[in-house]
């Protein structure tokens, strides 16, 4: 066991533990601060897999814009006053055995398809190194090329765009525009 | 790239552009935001599409790769035909809606913002099916989604309108999930992104169980879009809540964008892991009509009927890819084609008389014939009566299923379509042989959307007797 | 003398199908409404050409020496290939001495009825309708007799059935006129079908219909060489299909038990009374027992039926007409007794000894023109009293002279005294089963005539003798000429055709097949016997009647079992009703209704039930759904994954 | 450190994703559970291109769409999340059930 | 060879179809208000597609094929429609469908005529009424399965609203019924089509093409039961025959008519052509099965005709019986067994049109149809009277009318069957004569008979057109009772085939 297997087994129980405590706190907030956790994790997760630039779009862009955003919303939406009430216990055991038997099934699916303990046209350590960096993802994505991720790049602009459109036409207070609907 | 292959990515191109139109018209020339000014921006940039689309079906090559990412073939453009119909005929329903008086519950408001999105879900649902590697058809059944849950949240003080895009926003995430999953299990087994390595790394290795189980997460994508049972539930909620118009894309455009989705992916790369999937495709589809059928039956609330109806509808969709490739896409399209022709007309009639009940054309055909005979005509292709066109459309799947020896499934799906006739004819009988209300009268159709509706029900005759359309699809899919 | 094959008349004896059936089509379309004498006028005379051509064929016919039977013309009717071969049906005409004489007995009698209805239905709102329909009859008749194949006999045995239920019911404003016909076709359809399966069987084994095939021995032994195996039992073809052949002449000639529509069909007016249902159709039972009779012989079955039932209907009719008092009833039953006669006549003769079959053939001759004549002179009493109930008239000879004639003739020749044609005929009848050792039935016929010898005396002194009881209805009573010139026209017959041809029956009416009859010893006390009968039975009534008696309600138990006919009726009734209502209707009704459509909507019931179910677990509440979702997914690995 | 153990991990993440959707009755919390399932996705992916892929770069280009993705759609459903705040509508999923049947 | 393109003669054909296409879109045009003009519009299709059918009938013999012919049809053109599925327009005749086609033509004059007084949504009436037409002639000279369904399915559009909007008693429910059940019998149908298509290994739909196939016996075996049965929903084969005493019972006189009349024969027609054509061992196996429902059938329709008190429901209930003698014709499985079948296809739509004509003359001037209100109609009303009373007559296969040439035909094709069963079944077949007299004459007894009701006094009797209507079909049913040669020698010659290959 390496220093590597440490960091490892450290930063998954580091994950998983924040895991369940962002599904398993009753508080919004103090779930979203564990998912913050558990994302913040995962980045270092990703650094030890050498996918340096997916760690930092995690932090920077998932961690804070996403999880910022829900935090605001929270914040926003806190002032409404009651709690949303704890689940029926039935339900709550429910959902812990639909969750056990899903990860069981899964693990099951997984082991049962556990072809890639057959190593395949695996690339090369070099490639491997500066696979997850930044010039050679910023590569990829800007080109052209039949390995190049162009479109998609250029797609994922628009969506961003209809998301923005979508969510400013949803979100903005109705107050100023004309009556609509009855409620 | 020569003339006759770029005009292939012409109605692309102009798809992706209408949304910048349309804002664009909405921002610059209609300082009130008025309806009309970005509808007809829109339907015009529609009908460019459309025109674009015949084009390429007429005189396109019958490929062209855009930038190794982006492919343009017949078929696929046959399924742009359905985006871009869908979105010019949503479109004009929605017109009225924006054009009702304040306090009527179907008012719709920030008419540059809903067209925009409503572009916004063609073009992704058009990049969908002309993806060439994971992350665009990812990207591009994103687009066509979520631009879809705004819509279908339109309504921003009806309380049913959020809700249901609420629901609508879990669920589609939670098999956003699903599909992620599928994807990275894909890219595991495989190691690549692009179809065409994933194929080739398939060939190599037909049975990778791995494969399989990618295939498994994946499918569900297109199950939760096409509303399979049990991946339908949000389907009535959502199109109960949303604008009418919304709901008839949804029930429409969308279907046909999930349906290109399990094309592009199982009679593309994963076609190897195709026939191991038999028997999901034959329970899934079976539970779907049922599913669909019982929860049609004594529906109410109009948008409610049709979404249980388009669920069944998904179900027999789905028996076509029980057959090989050569027949099930000419089959898929013919039946999306007139299956989205009837839908339309009939949420087309409905958004005239403004009705929230399947009980609003009571007698409609007492107040407006032509209208009545429209729905008529309509709900009777989609029960699958001939000579209409949704007749031709499940006989062709149920033959796909026949040709796989899946009789047993096909006597369960016409079975299923004997419950369905019921609730079809149910609101036949509304409108033929119940008495109008008191208090209607004949309603007033603008000439375009008459001569629309008329195109939409002419076409269910010609698709079905004319078979220069079967041709076309059949011979798209080789 | 022509010779047969030569002859114009049996050329052209489709004549004797045709004018009546023009007649019918004249009437029935174009005149009955508009012109209802013409009507009359073109019936009767078309009915009194065909009587013409029938004399003449009957002329040529029997003009050789042994007149073979011989098929006149056919013409194809429909073809049935790859049936055995491939069989041709035709519609034809076969003349043999049975044939040619009731076509002779048809067209004659018919045309004397044509002439009696024209008066007796004077001013009836039906005229013109009467004028189609017995046309009709007529036609319909005369294709029975000269059919040369069953199928061909059966179609126009259904069409006389039909004729009879239209005249029947010729007043249907009438219920009880309705019913009766109703209760006619019903209970000689239910007889037919039999008939029919009979026809199919016998088609089915020999491949042919047509009688001269169906006669022949080979036919007999064909049959016989088939058993029917059913159920362990066996029996032989060829008895079954004599026995299903026979019912047709079961029903139709009304044995008992199915004699109960005879009666009743005297709802009808009374010429049709006069020929459909004593004269001609009713001996169509008659006729076809003696047509088949060499199978019939060789099968032994049906003959035994014949035989049984004949004897015993000829009593217990004979039993019932003693006490009848309505005028149609009594010669109704009178005629169900005599058809009995015949019926076991043609029992016990064998082909060996053939006496038997002449002399039913015989009294069918006889019979047909004292019998037709008695209901002619029954009409003319009935008009005159304006009741049916012989307790009505009374005292009615000096008004009626030439009825009250030709009625005395009718009722001494159907009881048997000599030298009326009856005595004759029935005393060739009892002797030939005397002869063919069937003492019993000889017993029950000698008994038979001495109650037809009292209850005709009854009748005939009922009605003209002691004082009238009509109370005045019959102030008006006279003879009209169209009605008395038949009556007198049949009275000759009557009182001389027995004498007359006793002798050419003898020798021209036998069994197909045989030339020369073999007579045996003829027992000489026989006609003795009879006439003593005949006498005593007179001689009763006239002690009992002839002083002015009126007979009142009977109390006499017995009598009135008799009275009310046995209560066959009522057991019909009951057990058909029963039967077919109670017993099958009902239950099938309810079961359509309740069990399979009530299986119908309860499958939609369960459809809309399961949709309720759906739509309450669609509940609203979105982590269901997404359970649901979760539940897909490992459905799909359970079919597509982890199941290989 | 191994691609099994990166495996389950990332399985045990999303099953962990899949509890919190379906216990949690606050709005936000089932979405906080989305997120742990597509954290999950993106541990797969980038243990896939690490340990396995022939192209490896694609597994993080992958998760970079993954996350522009996910705040797209967080971003609708937030805005939802406020329109059914604005409307007064308590963000308890047990309570938002008018539609159904 | 079988030409590919549209001949003259197939364009005749495709014109029985073709003509009620075009009134169809006549109509449409016509405004609501001009009846008279939609009247005689419609009649004068009718008759046109009559003078159509009749000349192809008197053209038949100088056109029938010889005999051997590989595809026995005249007038045939195979035109390629679809190419996948393989599916061409393959039209043709022979004597079957000629008699089949004549027997719609005669009732499509007949029910125009006794519609004459449709005053409502007249329109609407004779649009439905002409698709109801349409589909009927183009499934009759279908011979490619797809269309021949295709147009067999395109009757059920007009038939829900016909009955729904202009029948009478719980018309929607009935309607309802008639639609779901037939439809539930076509879904059987497709999935032995499809079968057909596919087991054949030729992947057409073409008649002759699958007819020279000898599919394989455990097909068979279950092909023809989904395809008999099927079809036999439509034929009213029992105990799937509810809808059809129900249906036919709500539907406007016309319609009622044409539907039991003509359209019931299509599922009699295509047990025929399709399930035993194709399928002679499955026809083997399993005929014993339907030859005892169909005697239930006959037999049972009878007894609960007896217990009806509603004159279309007893004509309704007769029908059941009646059209249960088609296919125990057809259980003979020999040529007069099917020859009397066809014939009987043929009387049976006559009479049950007359039938139910009468009736409706009866209740649109009565206002009732239960026999217990009726009475002594006779006097009021002798030419509708005398048209029942021919007609019940008829019914009950009275000779010289044209049930007994049918029923003589059934019953000696399937006496002569050699299993104790059909012998067993015949003899029970020939017993409900007995049955249908008892209430076809307790009917018309009952109806016609007895004294005039004073409250009918002033009733009308029969107009120029109900008398035209009325004289149409009786001169059909005394043709063929009197001179049955003249429809034996249409169909005779193309039975021949199908009991050739029924030998197979």
């Amino acid at each position: 066991m390496n220093i590597t297997d440490v960091l490892f087994y450290a930063d998954a129980a580091l994950i998983l533990g924040s895991a369940v405590l962002a599904v398993s706190l009753r508080h919004v907030l103090h779930a979203a601060l564990a998912l913050m956790m558990a994302l913040f994790s995962t980045a270092g997760l990703f650094l030890l897999l050498h996918a340096e630039f997916a760690a930092l779009v995690q932090v920077l862009v998932y961690i804070g814009g996403v999880v910022i955003f829900i935090v605001y919303t929270i914040l926003l939406t806190a002032h409404l006053g009651e709690e949303v009430p704890r689940s029926h216990p039935a339900k709550q055991l429910g959902a812990l055995a639909g969750a056990l038997l899903f990860c069981a099934l899964l693990l099951a699916v997984l082991w049962a398809g556990r072809a890639w303990e057959v190593p395949a046209a695996h690339a090369a350590d070099a490639a491997l190194a500066q696979a997850g960096g930044v010039k050679g993802i910023g590569r990829r994505l800007l080109s052209a090329a039949p390995d190049g991720f162009l479109v998609p790049f250029e797609i994922v602009s628009l969506l961003l765009l209809a998301a923005l459109v979508g969510a400013i036409s949803i979100a903005r207070k109705p107050a100023g525009d004309p009556g609509e609907g009855p409620k | 790239m020569n003339l006759s292959t770029a005009i292939l990515l012409l109605p692309d191109a102009l798809l992706l552009l209408a949304p910048f139109v349309v804002l664009f018209v909405d921002l610059f020339f209609n300082p009130r935001h008025e309806a009309r000014p970005v509808l007809r921006a829109l339907s015009w940039v529609l009908l460019a599409v459309g025109g674009a689309l015949a084009a390429a079906l007429c005189c396109g090559e019958r490929e062209v790769v855009f930038l190794h990412a982006y492919r343009v073939t017949p078929w696929m453009l046959w399924f742009k035909v359905c985006f871009t119909g869908a979105a010019l005929v949503a479109a004009r329903m929605a017109e009225g809606c924006f054009a009702v008086a304040d306090g009527h519950p179907a008012r719709l408001t920030r008419p540059g913002e809903f067209f925009t999105l409503l572009a916004f879900a063609a073009g992704g649902m058009s990049v969908t099916v002309s993806a060439l590697d994971l992350i665009t058809l990812f990207i591009g059944l994103e687009m066509a989604t979520i631009p879809l849950y705004v819509l279908s949240g339109f309504y921003r003080r009806h309380l049913d309108s959020a809700e249901g895009a609420m629901k609508f926003i879990i669920m589609g995430s939670l098999a956003t999930a699903f599909v992620l999953f599928g994807y990275s299990l894909l890219y595991g087994a495989t190691g690549h992104l692009q179809f065409s390595a994933i194929a080739a790394y398939l060939a190599e290795h037909p049975g990778d169980p791995l494969v399989r189980a990618a295939a498994l997460f994946i499918f569900t994508a297109g199950a939760f879009k096409l509303a399979l049972a049990p991946f339908h539930m949000w389907a009535p909620d959502v199109y109960q809540g949303a604008p009418l118009p919304v709901a008839a894309f949804l029930s429409t455009a969308s279907k046909a964008a999930a349906a290109g989705f399990l094309v592009v992916l199982f009679y593309g790369p994963l076609a190897p892991v195709r026939p191991a999937l038999a028997p999901v495709f034959a329970a899934f589809a079976a539970a779907t009509m049922l599913v669909g059928n019982l929860g049609s039956l004594r529906q109410t609330n109009f948008r409610r009927f049709m979404a249980y109806s388009s669920i069944a509808q998904a179900g027999y969709l789905l028996l076509g890819f029980l057959a090989e490739r050569e027949y099930a896409v000419g089959a898929l399209l013919y039946f999306l084609v007139v299956y989205l022709t009837a839908n339309l007309a009939v949420f087309f009639v409905y958004a005239t008389v403004r009705g929230e009940d399947v009980a609003a054309v009571n007698g409609l055909s007492r107040t407006n014939p032509a209208l009545a005979a429209v729905l008529m005509l309509a709900f009777f292709s989609l029960a699958g009566i001939p000579p209409l066109a949704g007749f031709n459309g499940k006989f062709w799947l149920f033959a796909a299923a026949a040709g796989a020896g899946r009789y047993w499934l096909v006597l369960f799906a016409v079975l299923n379509s004997v419950v369905a006739l019921y609730y079809y004819m149910n609101v036949i009988r509304a409108a033929y042989i119940e008495p109008p209300a008191a208090d209607a009268r004949p309603v007033k159709l603008p000439r375009a959307d008459a001569l629309l509706l008329f195109v939409l029900v002419a076409l269910l005759l010609v698709l079905a007797l004319w078979p220069a359309f079967n041709r076309a699809v059949f011979a798209a899919a080789l | 003398m022509a010779d047969p094959a030569t002859s114009w008349a049996i050329a052209h004896s489709w004549l004797t199908l045709a004018l009546p059936l023009a007649a019918f089509l004249v009437n029935g379309l174009a005149l009955g409404r508009r012109a209802p004498r013409a009507a009359a006028a073109v019936a009767v005379l078309a009915n009194f050409a065909a009587a013409v051509v029938a004399l003449l064929v009957a002329r040529d016919y029997f003009a050789a020496a042994h007149p073979a039977p011989l098929l006149a013309w056919s013409f194809p009717w429909l073809e049935l290939p790859h049936f055995a071969g491939g069989l041709m049906l035709g519609i034809g005409c076969w003349l043999d001495p049975i044939a040619v004489m009731m076509l002779v007995l048809i067209t004659v009698i018919s045309t004397l009825v044509h002439l009696y209805a024209a008066g007796y239905l004077r001013g009836d709102p039906g005229f013109g309708r009467f004028f189609a329909l017995l046309p009709f009859f007529a036609f319909a008749m005369t294709g029975l007799v000269i059919a040369p194949d069953l199928v061909q006999l059966y179609i126009f045995w259904e069409l006389v059935g039909l004729a009879s239920y239209l005249l029947i019911g010729f007043w249907y404003t009438k219920p009880a006129a309705v019913e009766a016909s109703k209760k006619a076709f019903i209970i000689t359809r239910f007889a037919d079908a039999f008939f029919l399966i009979g026809i199919v069987l016998v088609a089915t084994a020999l491949g042919t219909v047509q009688f001269a095939a169906v006669n022949a021995p080979a036919a007999g032994a064909a049959l016989a060489a088939s058993p029917v195996v059913f159920g362990g039992h066996s029996c032989s073809l060829l008895a079954l299909a004599a026995v299903l052949l026979f019912a047709g002449a079961w029903g139709k000639s009304a044995m008992f038990p199915l004699h109960v529509w005879l009666p009743d069909a005297m709802e009808g007016p009374t010429p049709v009374s006069s020929i459909i249902h004593s004269a001609t159709m009713v001996v169509a039972g008659v006729y076809l027992t003696a047509r088949l009779f060499p199978l019939f012989a060789a099968a032994g079955s049906a003959l035994f039926l014949a035989e049984t039932l004949g004897a015993f209907t000829a009593l217990f009719a004979a039993v019932m007409a003693c006490v009848q008092t309505d005028i149609k009833r009594v010669l109704a039953y009178s005629t169900l007794s005599q058809l009995g006669f015949m019926m076991f006549a043609l029992g016990v003769a064998d082909p060996a000894a053939p006496a038997g079959y002449t002399a039913s053939m015989f009294h069918v001759f006889t019979h047909a023109f004292f019998k037709s004549m008695l209901f002619l002179c029954a009409g003319i009493l009935i008009h005159a009293a304006h009741t049916n109930d012989l307790l009505g008239m009374g005292g009615l000879r000096r008004k009626l002279p030439v009825t009250h004639a030709a009625t005395l003739i009718g009722c001494l020749a159907l009881a048997g005294i000599w030298p009326l044609s009856g005595f004759f005929s029935k005393d060739a009848i009892l002797a030939s089963a005397w002869t063919a050792g069937r003492p019993w039935i000889f017993a029950v016929g000698l008994a038979t005539s001495l109650l037809t010898a009292f209850y005709m005396a009854r009748f005939y002194l009922l009605a003209f003798h002691g004082a009238s009881r009509a109370a005045g209805r019959d102030a008006h009573a006279h003879e009209d000429l169209l009605m008395a010139l038949p009556v007198a026209l049949l009275a000759v017959p009557s009182a001389a055709a027995g004498w007359f041809a006793e002798k050419y029956f003898a020798q021209h009416m036998l069994p197909p097949g045989l030339h020369t009859a073999e007579h045996a010893a003829h027992a000489p006390w026989v006609p003795w016997l009879a006439l003593g009968a005949a006498v005593a039975g007179i001689l009763y009534a006239a002690w009992r009647y002839g002083r002015g008696f009126i007979p009142s309600a009977p109390k006499n138990p017995a009598v009135r079992l008799a009275w009310n006919r046995f209560y066959v009726d009522e057991l019909w009734q009951v057990f058909a009703h029963w039967l077919m209502f109670t017993l099958v209707a009902a239950p099938a009704k309810w079961f359509d209704s309740v069990v399979i459509d009530g299986s119908l909507d309860a499958s939609a019931w369960v459809m809309q039930k399961l949709g309720a179910a759906q739509r309450a677990w669609q509940n609203g509440l979105v982590q269901r759904y997404l359970a649901a979702m979760l539940v897909g997914l490992l459905a799909l690995w359970l079919l597509g994954g982890l199941a290989k | 450190m191994n691609l099994t153990a990166c495996l389950v991990l990332a399985a045990l993440v999303f099953a962990c994703g899949v509890f919190g959707m379906l216990r949690n009755r606050h709005i936000i919390n089932i979405l906080i559970s989305i997120e742990l399932m597509l954290n999950a996705v993106m541990i797969n992916f980038i243990a896939f291109a690490h340990f396995r892929a022939a192209d490896p770069t694609a597994g993080s280009v992958f998760v970079i769409f993954i996350i522009a993705l996910t705040s797209a759609e967080m971003a609708v459903a937030l805005a939802v999340v406020i329109a059914l705040y604005r409307q007064r509508h308590p963000l308890d999923v047990e309570r938002m059930k008018r539609l159904h049947g | 060879m079988i030409p590919t393109t549209l001949t003259p003669g197939a364009l005749l054909l495709s014109l029985t179809w073709g003509i009620p296409t075009l009134t169809i879109v006549a109509l449409a045009l016509l405004p609501a208000a001009r009846t008279r003009l939609i009247r005689w519009v419609s009649l004068g299709s009718a008759l046109l597609n009559l003078a159509l059918v009749a000349g192809l009938i008197a053209a038949w013999p100088a056109h029938r094929p010889p005999l051997g012919a590989e595809v026995p049809l005249a007038f045939a053109a195979r035109i390629p429609w679809f190419d996948q599925p393989h599916i061409t327009y393959f039209v043709g005749v022979d004597g079957i469908s000629l008699l089949m086609m004549l027997l719609a033509a005669l009732i499509a004059v007949c029910g125009v005529l006794v519609s004459w007084r449709v005053e409502a949504r007249a329109k609407e009436f004779f649009i439905y009424m002409q698709v109801l037409l349409a589909g009927v002639f183009g499934c009759f000279i279908s011979f490619d399965l797809f269309t021949f369904f295709l147009f067999n399915e395109v009757t059920l559009i007009p038939t829900y609203l016909l009955i729904g909007i202009f029948g009478t008693g719980r018309k929607e429910y009935c309607a309802m019924k008639l639609n779901l059940m037939l439809f539930a019998g076509s879904a059987l149908v497709l999935v032995g089509l499809l079968g057909l298509y596919y087991a054949s290994g030729l992947h057409t739909f073409d008649l002759y093409a699958l007819a020279k196939v000898r599919f394989p016996a455990d097909f068979q075996h279950w092909a023809f039961p989904a395809l008999f049965l099927g079809f036999g929903v439509l034929g009213a084969l029992f105990p799937f025959h509810t809808w059809s005493p129900d249906g036919h019972s709500s539907a406007p006189t016309a319609i009622s008519m044409f539907l039991a009349g003509v359209h019931m024969k299509l599922g009699g027609y295509g047990c025929l052509r399709v399930a035993m054509f194709l399928l002679p061992e499955g026809a083997r196996e399993w005929m014993n099965v339907f030859l005892v429902l169909a005697t239930i059938n006959i037999i049972y329709g009878a007894f609960i005709a007896v217990k009806q008190t509603d004159l279309k429901y007893i004509n309704a209930y007769s029908s059941v019986s009646h059209c249960g003698l088609v296919l125990f014709g057809y259980a003979a499985l020999n040529f007069l067994g099917v020859r009397g079948a066809v014939l009987q296809m043929f009387s049976h739509g006559l009479l049950t049109a007359l039938i139910f004509a009468v009736i409706g003359m009866i209740y649109s001037r009565t206002h009732t149809r239960q026999i217990g209100e009726l009475g002594g109609l006779m006097t009021r009303l002798p030419f509708i009277g005398v048209a029942f009373t021919l007609a019940a007559l008829a019914g009950l296969g009275l000779p010289g009318l044209s049930g007994f040439v049918a029923e003589l035909n059934v019953f000696l094709g399937a006496f002569a069957r050699t299993p104790v069963l059909n012998k067993v079944c015949t003899v029970i077949a020939i017993l409900s004569i007995v049955v249908t007299a008892v209430y076809l004459l307790r009917t018309i007894n009952k109806v016609l008979h007895g004294p005039a009701q004073a409250k009918d006094e002033g009733l009308k009797d029969a107009d120029l057109a109900e008398r035209a209507a009325i004289v149409i079909l009786l001169a059909g049913v005394i043709v063929m009772g009197v001179w049955p040669r003249a429809v034996t020698a249409l169909i005779d010659g193309s039975i021949e085939p199908i009991v050739e290959q029924l030998a197979r």
